[in-house]
């Protein structure tokens, strides 16, 4: 009996060290590229919205606003040699839970683009939020993220008005949208505060003195 | 999160079957009548919280410290079914009256996804030691009320004159199609 | 990476090993006692779970012989070599009887009168139970396929005469349309049995009655009760019946038959033989 | 007074207007009676005469020894042509005995009377031995035998006359209620005494309200023979089926007659009017049961008639004899009994007996028949269940083969009254099922009971 | 070589494990919402198969028939867990959509099927064929559905637009009731395949006994 | 025996005129005025969805009958009765397209899959609503003011009030959207019809004539239509919502009516049916307040149908019912 119990015993686990040893094996070649897999997806997004970005240097001290919003991570963006603008990965209530977005903004305190990480919302509704199909504006070929590129944080973000909606996804849309002005908003003020400013070149210069004084009247 | 959001959370919004195809196997198989429905939907309960119990610490307090966390599914389908085959044997000898009710459904519930499922995502939805019973209850009831609905409805078609191509097991997957498509209902129900 | 390989194999082989050792001991433990013979005897039976042996299914029939319970033959659906396999397991020989299903009427629609225009559940069953009998002929066959209904061998067919059709190749004797018939006119008969029979139940003793009733009908005149050589053939309850111990298969009594009533099992119903070459047959 | 009635129900067309009128005719002369043996509810028992033997009328031809056994008698005077099968009014064929009447040699007389008997003062043995031998039985419809039932082994408190014909088209319980009231009383009264019941309650329903004050006549005049003798009118709403033994209990008393049960377990008696003036009859005349009165009625007779015929009158010899007229070419169904419950026959060679409570000749217009079609679930047959069952679920279970569901929602409960077939807008033939269903179950019992012996 | 390839048959229609069998359903319901998830998923699918069958025929001889089952888990299981770490480290999309039905390749019964009912008793070139052709008539189905749920539901196939613009993608089909319902037509129409087989496997034999004699 | 044959039947040999195509048509006739008002207020093009969907309702079931070669069912109207019935469910602008394939859905699947007229699990109606709600929820929840008889040139996009609500509107405010003075005006203009919302569900007092209508003719049956109605006032009451506007929006007069009382999906016993009514208040007032859709009546009816088979076994007890199972009759278990 017993030695037959302990036969058996000897076979499992004789088994079970071959199996997990090969196992082990397997893991530790895949354990970094696994562990730096969420890294490689965002700095792959944050090259998107920063196409000649080449240093993402995390930040912090970013303040949000709105309770509701949580800041996961942030970074300053800049080539080798100047900076080009800030991204926050930001966290924050939607339709159905918590949606996480990867908003860019430049110097020139205007989005640069939106990309919607995680979004759980219902299919064909808010969740076109994420479509790459979907455009709010056909014509353009704009999509719900899409359409706040290039928009000034000066702007003033209301859906229906200057945002436009996902069709019958109003409630998706507004928080989208407050998620990325407050984001925005707290850049901005970090930026301000850090007196970050874009390379004075023509034009530009004019568009931030207009921005810093529109936002001073805003608050 | 609260408990009772995450407990019908499981139970209705993420339903194990009709929203998330798990234990489709015993799903089909066992819904033949309402009686044996209850009985397995139990057992499976029964088994889920108990494989909670024991995969959560095993888990958090062997496989996290001991830097094993990839063993992960190959230490929790070993621990639940070394656990079915345990209540198997005690309640064959010590309980028969429980082990004739529920007993047959027993070996069924070793490759019953729906609790390897449960478990998995105790560890991956970062839940608590409460919050995974919690969880693994909604769920495995969730799993009870979709045989039970399930069989209910099979009770309902015994004598219809369903089309012959639909007949057996295609229209079981009908109906389960539109129970799906009553609980979408509760989408969107918990945050 | 060699650290995480020895830690891994430490581990899982400890565990791996106390679980053997468990389920080992706790099998030990736990252990109650099963007839392996059950299992055996239902490894045997044709699992088709028709109850014609008269238990709940085959697991009821398996735990019943294995018990000793019940004899090894019972088994219909899976004939003689289900019996001898039982037989092998529990150690006795037995041989079961390769039986199949006759239908005493040959009252088709167009030979038996119709009693009235039956209108409800088409079912033997229920026509029976409301009308008596559809047909003129209170024990003649209702025509709604009850017996078909049930057979879970395929082995009968509703016919456009109005009678069901058994295909004998198919019929294994396990007597579930036997049990289901209202009318009780199917019968259960060996496979191999020579001889005379009667395809006809009307118990009605007065000729008049079955004439009006039936053109196929045993008219009661009894010309095979005398007429029959071997004396095999006696009247009971009003049908004749043969001895089969005495019948010799002359043929006597089908030929004398006026309605044509009596018929010979071997070669008319069964056909488990030719017909005697009086004429050339096909 | 108030009008009281009982839950569910239907209301049927009652097409009564035929017969309602025509007073009771009394048949006397037939040209031979087909009289079956068996014609109650209970063991089957033996002819005792032999063929070619002359009986007079009111002459046991047929008994047997047991308790649920009623004797057969001669119902003319005559000679015994045959004994043999006959298709009977239930849609069998049964022992028949065949009589054609002859009149008696001189001096002889042609019947074969019991001596009169007075149940108010006889003992109670002998009172129920008299109604045994004179072959009474529930003339309502079943066949039960009433020696059976006034023997109750329960104290009974009320004694309810059934005149509440809820049939559609029968109409001579109303006219026997116009025609012979004092008898209807008399008979309450004796089952009272029999049964020793305080207390006796005349059903009619609203729809023979013409009857009532020919009854309150007889009352009163009974009354004063008979003071102290508590005898009551009762009127009920008109529904089907109010005069089912159980929902007239239920109507008059609130009582339910429990599961399984007999009226006796509330302390009820109910018996058919009919009945009842054959219990006097027994009494009063010594005369057995050997005729009794039946409406002829359906479109397609022509003759709508109340009858009193001897048992065992064949109805086309009603016809041959001019007393009927048939439409032959609108005859499409031919029933014995109300059109509820009643059994749909052949033909109408076929013997009055003594549960013919009419006979029915619809023409085709009214023999409507469907096939059926799925139950689409619309509850019509539980609200007008009168027992409260699911017939939609009932029918379910029997069609999967589920008998012991059925049982437990009650198969064995349904009085097969049929109203759940009327309202069935499906047409589904639920009591058929039920009744196939019955049967199988209890076949299947009685193997159980068997097997566990 | 015959013999294998019929082996290698049964599995792709005659046995095919989810339509004939009608085990290991879950995933093949839930992954299916577009053609790269089933794709995927067969591939995986086959890989534990092919593997495990392979390990436990090798073995077969050595293996005590008491800690049978639990050998298989742990084969089993080792390369599942192979198969999860694999995809998380070189598909993230995929290991992401898929979810945690990945590691349940681990208590699909196709596999504990295959391993106890065939492997454990048949040399390794069965084995090969019989978990190659189990694997592909997985794979196969679950493409086939996929496709359907896709087109429809989405219109794409594969991820690349296929359908005109104009299409306006239902979107039940991609949904989990939508899963349920294409699966049920798709059982729906192999058992209608599966009686037509019979009805002419028998037609031919009858024919071929007709000859004979 | 004479020659010519007689019916045999089993008793009873009377029957009830009232058949199913009686019935079916009487549901036809209730929702007509429903029907025409809403036609009335959203002109063309909700004639176009009524016309579209009773159409290919019929065709469906006509084409799948022929298809499975089974008995001919169409001449029952209930085929009828379910694209009507879906049609009022649905927006007055939905496409036809997506109209027509719904109401295929709802007779093809949830209807002739399962066998049939009374053997449907869930109302096929609800069942092509959400159908199309899921396949196509912008399409599905895209409402417009109604315009009148005449062709619009661009129907007006609207928000229902339980839209406005669940985004957090005040009342009052919803009323004054709505073009109401206040909130008492604002009940009233919802009673009569005036808003926006599916094409049969405008005006309450319509579809209530329609539901009491059949109520009085006997074809349904009080207990579903008030426990749903009245459950769903007092849920609102006790969930903090506003129980007139819970009533008087979001079809709940409509669904109690000619939803929930749908034969085939509704439990046969009373008290079943009682529980059923106030479990689809209950769910529509979750949905409505914590859930994912402004209106949850759908939903909560096609849930509630899943139940029903069970809400059947509570039943009456049967005519003289002896309650506790004899110690002689061991295997007679009581009735529940």
């Amino acid at each position: 009996m017993k030695k037959e119990m302990t036969k058996l015993g000897i076979t499992l686990a004789l088994f079970a060290s071959l199996a997990c040893a090969s196992l082990a094996v397997v893991y530790s070649f895949t354990k970094d590229r696994i562990e730096r897999q969420n890294e490689i997806q965002l700095n792959a997004s944050l090259k998107e919205l920063f196409p000649e970005a080449t240093v993402f240097e995390p930040v912090e001290g970013l303040a949000s606003s709105d309770p509701g919003v949580k800041f996961e991570a942030a970074y300053a963006i800049r080539t080798d040699s100047a900076p080009l603008g800030m991204a926050v990965k930001a966290k924050g209530q939607s339709y159905g839970g918590d949606a996480v977005l990867l908003i860019g903004v430049d110097l020139r305190r205007s989005i640069v683009g939106v990309r919607v990480m995680e979004l759980k919302d219902t299919p064909g509704l808010g969740a076109n939020a994420t479509n790459p199909g979907y455009f709010v504006d056909k014509a353009k070929k704009l999509t719900f993220p899409g359409q706040f590129a290039g928009k000034y944080l000066t702007d003033p973000f209301e859906v229906k008005k200057d945002v436009i909606a996902i069709t019958a996804s109003t409630i998706t849309s507004r928080s989208l949208t407050n998620i990325i002005k407050k984001t925005g908003d707290a850049i901005v003020a970090y930026m301000d505060q850090m007196a970050v400013v874009a390379p004075a070149a023509g034009e530009t210069t004019d568009n931030v003195a207009a921005d810093s004084q529109n936002q001073a009247g805003g608050k | 999160m609260d408990l009772v959001k995450i407990f019908l959370l499981a139970l209705l919004v993420n339903n194990v079957v009709v929203m998330r195809f798990l234990a489709l196997c015993s799903y089909v198989g066992m819904t033949s009548d309402v009686g044996q429905s209850v009985g397995m939907g139990f057992a499976v309960t029964f088994v889920t919280v108990l494989a909670t119990a024991a995969t959560w610490p095993i888990y958090h307090f062997v496989l996290v410290p001991l830097n094993l966390t990839f063993l992960q599914i190959l230490i929790f389908i070993l621990v639940i079914a070394s656990l079915v085959q345990l209540v198997e044997f005690y309640l064959k000898k010590n309980v028969p009256g429980l082990y004739s009710a529920m007993g047959i459904y027993l070996p069924l519930i070793t490759t019953n996804c729906a609790i390897l499922a449960i478990t998995f995502e105790n560890i991956s939805f970062k839940y608590t030691f409460i919050q995974s019973i919690s969880y693994s209850v909604g769920g495995s009831l969730g799993y009870l009320l979709a045989m039970v609905l399930l069989a209910g409805i099979r009770d309902r078609i015994r004598t219809s004159p369903v089309p012959k191509f639909l007949e057996g097991t295609p229209i079981l997957f009908i109906a389960t199609a539109l129970i799906g498509i009553a609980f979408m209902g509760f989408s969107g129900l918990i945050k | 990476m060699v650290t995480t390989i020895l830690v891994t194999i430490g581990f899982s082989a400890l565990l791996a090993f106390v679980i053997g050792i468990a389920l080992a001991f706790f099998r030990e433990k736990f252990k109650v006692e099963r007839d392996p013979k059950i299992d055996e005897v239902r490894d045997a039976l044709p699992g088709a779970n028709c109850g014609g042996c008269g238990f709940p299914g085959c697991d009821g029939y398996a735990e019943a012989v294995a018990t000793g319970r019940a004899p090894v033959n019972k088994c219909t659906a899976g004939g003689a070599a289900t019996t001898e396999a039982l037989g092998k397991i529990m150690g006795v020989s037995a041989v079961a009887e390769d039986k199949v299903a006759v239908l005493l009427c040959q009252g088709t629609h167009e030979k038996a009168v119709a009693k009235g225009e039956y209108v409800g559940i088409p079912t033997c069953r229920a026509a029976k139970l409301s009308t008596g009998s559809v047909k003129a002929c209170a024990w003649g066959c209702q025509g709604y396929g009850d017996c078909v209904a049930v057979c879970k061998f395929d082995a009968l067919a509703m016919g456009d005469d109005g009678l069901p059709h058994v295909n004998y190749d198919n019929c294994t004797g396990c007597g579930m349309c036997v049990e289901e018939c209202p009318q009780k006119i199917l019968t259960l008969v060996p496979r191999d049995r020579v001889g005379s029979i009667v395809l006809c139940s009307n118990r009605n003793t007065v000729k008049a009655n079955v004439i009006k009733t039936c053109k196929v009908g045993c008219i009661k005149c009894e010309l095979c009760v005398r007429s029959c050589p071997e004396k095999a053939i006696t009247m009971v309850n009003g049908v004749p019946v043969t001895d089969y111990a005495k019948c010799t298969s002359c043929g006597i009594c089908v030929e004398k038959c006026p309605t044509k009533c009596y018929k010979m099992l071997e070669t008319d119903v069964l056909g488990t033989k030719k017909k005697v070459p009086v004429m050339a047959e096909a | 007074m108030s009008i009281k009635t009982f839950k569910g129900g239907a209301h049927p067309p009652e097409r009564k207007e035929r017969s309602e009128e025509k007073s009771i005719e009394r048949v006397t002369s037939v040209s031979q009676v087909v009289i079956p043996v068996n014609q109650h509810f209970g063991a089957p028992i033996q002819p005792l005469v032999k063929v070619g033997e002359y009986v007079k009328a009111g002459q046991k031809i047929a008994d047997a020894e047991g308790r649920m056994t009623v004797p057969v008698h001669a119902s003319v005077a005559g000679i015994v042509k045959k004994i043999e099968p006959r298709l009977q009014s239930n849609n069998t064929e049964g022992l028949c005995i065949i009589i054609e009447p002859k009149e008696p040699e001189e001096g002889e007389s042609s019947t074969d009377f019991m001596p009169p008997l007075d149940p108010f003062t006889c003992s109670k043995e002998e009172a129920l031995a008299r109604i045994r031998a004179a072959g009474i039985v529930g003339m309502g419809g079943a066949g039960f035998p009433a020696h059976v039932k006034l023997a109750p082994s329960k104290p009974i408190s009320v004694v309810i006359a059934n005149a509440a014909e809820c049939e559609p088209y029968l109409t001579i319980d109303a006219r026997t209620l116009v025609e012979m009231p004092e008898k209807v009383v008399e008979g309450v009264a004796m089952v009272m005494k029999i049964v020793n019941a305080p207390e006796g309650v005349i059903a009619i329903e609203e729809n023979k309200k013409f009857a009532i004050p020919h009854v309150e006549k007889a009352l009163e005049a009974f009354s004063k023979a008979r003071p102290g003798i508590n005898i009551r009118i009762q009127e009920l709403k008109t529904k089907y089926p109010q005069g089912g033994e159980k929902m007239l209990i239920t109507a008059i008393t609130g009582r339910e007659v429990p599961s399984g049960g007999l009226p006796m377990d509330v302390g009820c008696v109910v018996q058919n009017v009919g009945t009842l003036c054959a219990i006097v009859d027994a009494f009063k005349e010594g005369k057995p049961l050997i005729e009794r009165g039946f409406t002829v009625t359906g479109a397609a007779c022509k003759t709508p008639k109340n009858l009193v015929a001897p048992i065992g009158t064949l109805v086309s010899d009603l016809v041959k004899a001019g007393i009927l007229e048939i439409d032959e070419e609108n005859l499409a169904r031919v029933v014995f009994g109300g059109p509820m419950m009643g059994v749909a026959v052949p033909g109408y060679e076929i013997p009055v007996q003594k549960n013919t409570s009419g006979v029915l000749l619809m023409s085709r217009d009214e023999a409507q028949y469907y096939t059926e079609e799925t139950c689409i679930r619309c509850g019509r047959c539980m609200r007008a269940c009168a027992c409260r069952l699911s017939p939609a679920l009932l029918a379910v279970a029997v069609e999967a083969g589920d008998y012991r569901e059925a049982e437990k929602i009650g198969l064995l409960d349904c009085i097969e009254c049929g109203t759940c077939s009327f309202v069935c807008p499906a047409h589904r033939q639920l009591v058929q099922k039920f009744r196939v269903g019955k049967q199988i179950l209890r076949a299947l019992k009685q193997k159980e009971s068997q097997n566990a012996r | 070589m015959k013999k294998l390839y019929s082996v290698f048959k049964q599995g792709i229609i005659y046995e095919n494990p989810l339509l004939m069998l009608m085990i290991g359903l879950c995933s093949a319901i839930a992954v299916t919402t577009n053609v790269s998830n089933g794709i995927g998923m067969g591939l995986a699918m086959t890989f534990v198969l092919l593997f495990s069958e392979i390990i436990i025929s090798l073995f077969r001889k050595v293996i005590p028939s008491a800690v049978r089952i639990p050998v298989f888990i742990i084969v089993i299981a080792a390369f599942t867990t192979m198969v999860d770490l694999v995809m998380k480290a070189y598909f993230p999309d995929l290991s992401k959509s898929m979810g945690v039905f990945i590691p349940l390749i681990v208590v699909n019964c196709i596999i504990m099927g295959r391993v106890e009912a065939f492997a454990s008793k048949q040399k390794l070139a069965a084995v090969i064929a019989d978990s190659l052709g189990m694997g592909l008539g997985y794979t196969w189905v679950l493409i086939g559905i996929a496709a359907v749920r896709e087109l429809l539901g989405n219109g794409t196939f594969a991820g690349l637009q296929v359908m005109p613009d104009s299409f306006q993608p239902i979107l039940f089909f991609i949904l989990p009731p939508g899963g349920f319902f294409v699966f049920g037509l798709f059982i729906s129409f192999n058992i209608w395949l599966k009686k037509r087989m019979e009805v002419t496997a028998r037609a031919r034999e009858l024919a071929a006994r007709k000859e004979a004699a | 025996m004479p020659d010519k044959k007689y019916l045999l039947s089993s008793s009873p040999h009377l029957f009830s005129p009232v058949d199913t195509p009686r019935i079916m048509l009487s549901v036809v006739i209730a929702l007509v005025p429903a029907t025409a008002y809403g036609i009335y207020l959203y002109g063309f093009p909700a004639l176009a969805v009524v016309a579209t969907s009773i159409v290919s309702a019929v065709a469906a079931e006509f084409l799948f009958r022929k298809l499975i070669r089974q008995s001919m069912t169409i001449d029952d109207f209930s085929a009828v009765v379910t694209g009507l019935l879906l049609a009022l469910i649905l927006p007055p602008s939905t496409p036809l397209w997506m109209v027509a394939l719904g109401s295929i859905f709802a007779i093809i699947v949830a209807k002739e899959f399962f066998g049939g007229l009374g053997a449907n699990p869930f109302n096929p109606a609800l069942i092509g609503r959400a159908f199309l709600l899921m396949s196509f929820p912008a399409a599905i929840t895209s409402w417009s003011m109604p315009h009148g008889l005449a062709l619009p040139a661009d129907a007006v996009s609207a928000a229902t009030p339980l839209n406005l609500v669940k985004q957090g509107n005040a009342l009052a405010d919803v009323a004054k959207y709505f073009g109401a003075s206040d909130v008492g005006a604002f009940y009233r203009q919802l009673f009569m019809g005036y808003r926006s919302g599916c094409i049969g569900e405008s005006s309450i007092l319509l579809v209530a004539i329609g539901g009491l209508f059949l109520l009085g003719i006997g074809v349904i049956q009080w207990v579903v239509p008030v426990s749903v109605i009245g459950s769903t006032f007092v849920f609102s009451l006790l969930l903090g919502m506003d129980p007139m506007l819970g009533v008087l929006t979001g079809g709940i007069v409509f669904g109690a009516f000619f939803m929930a009382t749908d034969y085939a999906t509704r439990p046969l016993t009373p008290l079943g049916q009682a529980i059923f009514g106030i479990g689809i208040g209950l769910i529509t007032v979750l949905i409505r307040k914590f859930g994912g859709f402004p209106e949850g009546v759908t939903y909560a009816i096609l849930i509630m149908n899943a139940f029903t088979p069970f809400l059947n076994k509570l039943r009456v007890k049967k005519y003289g019912f002896v309650p506790p199972p004899k110690p002689a009759k061991p295997s007679k278990e009581a009735v529940k």
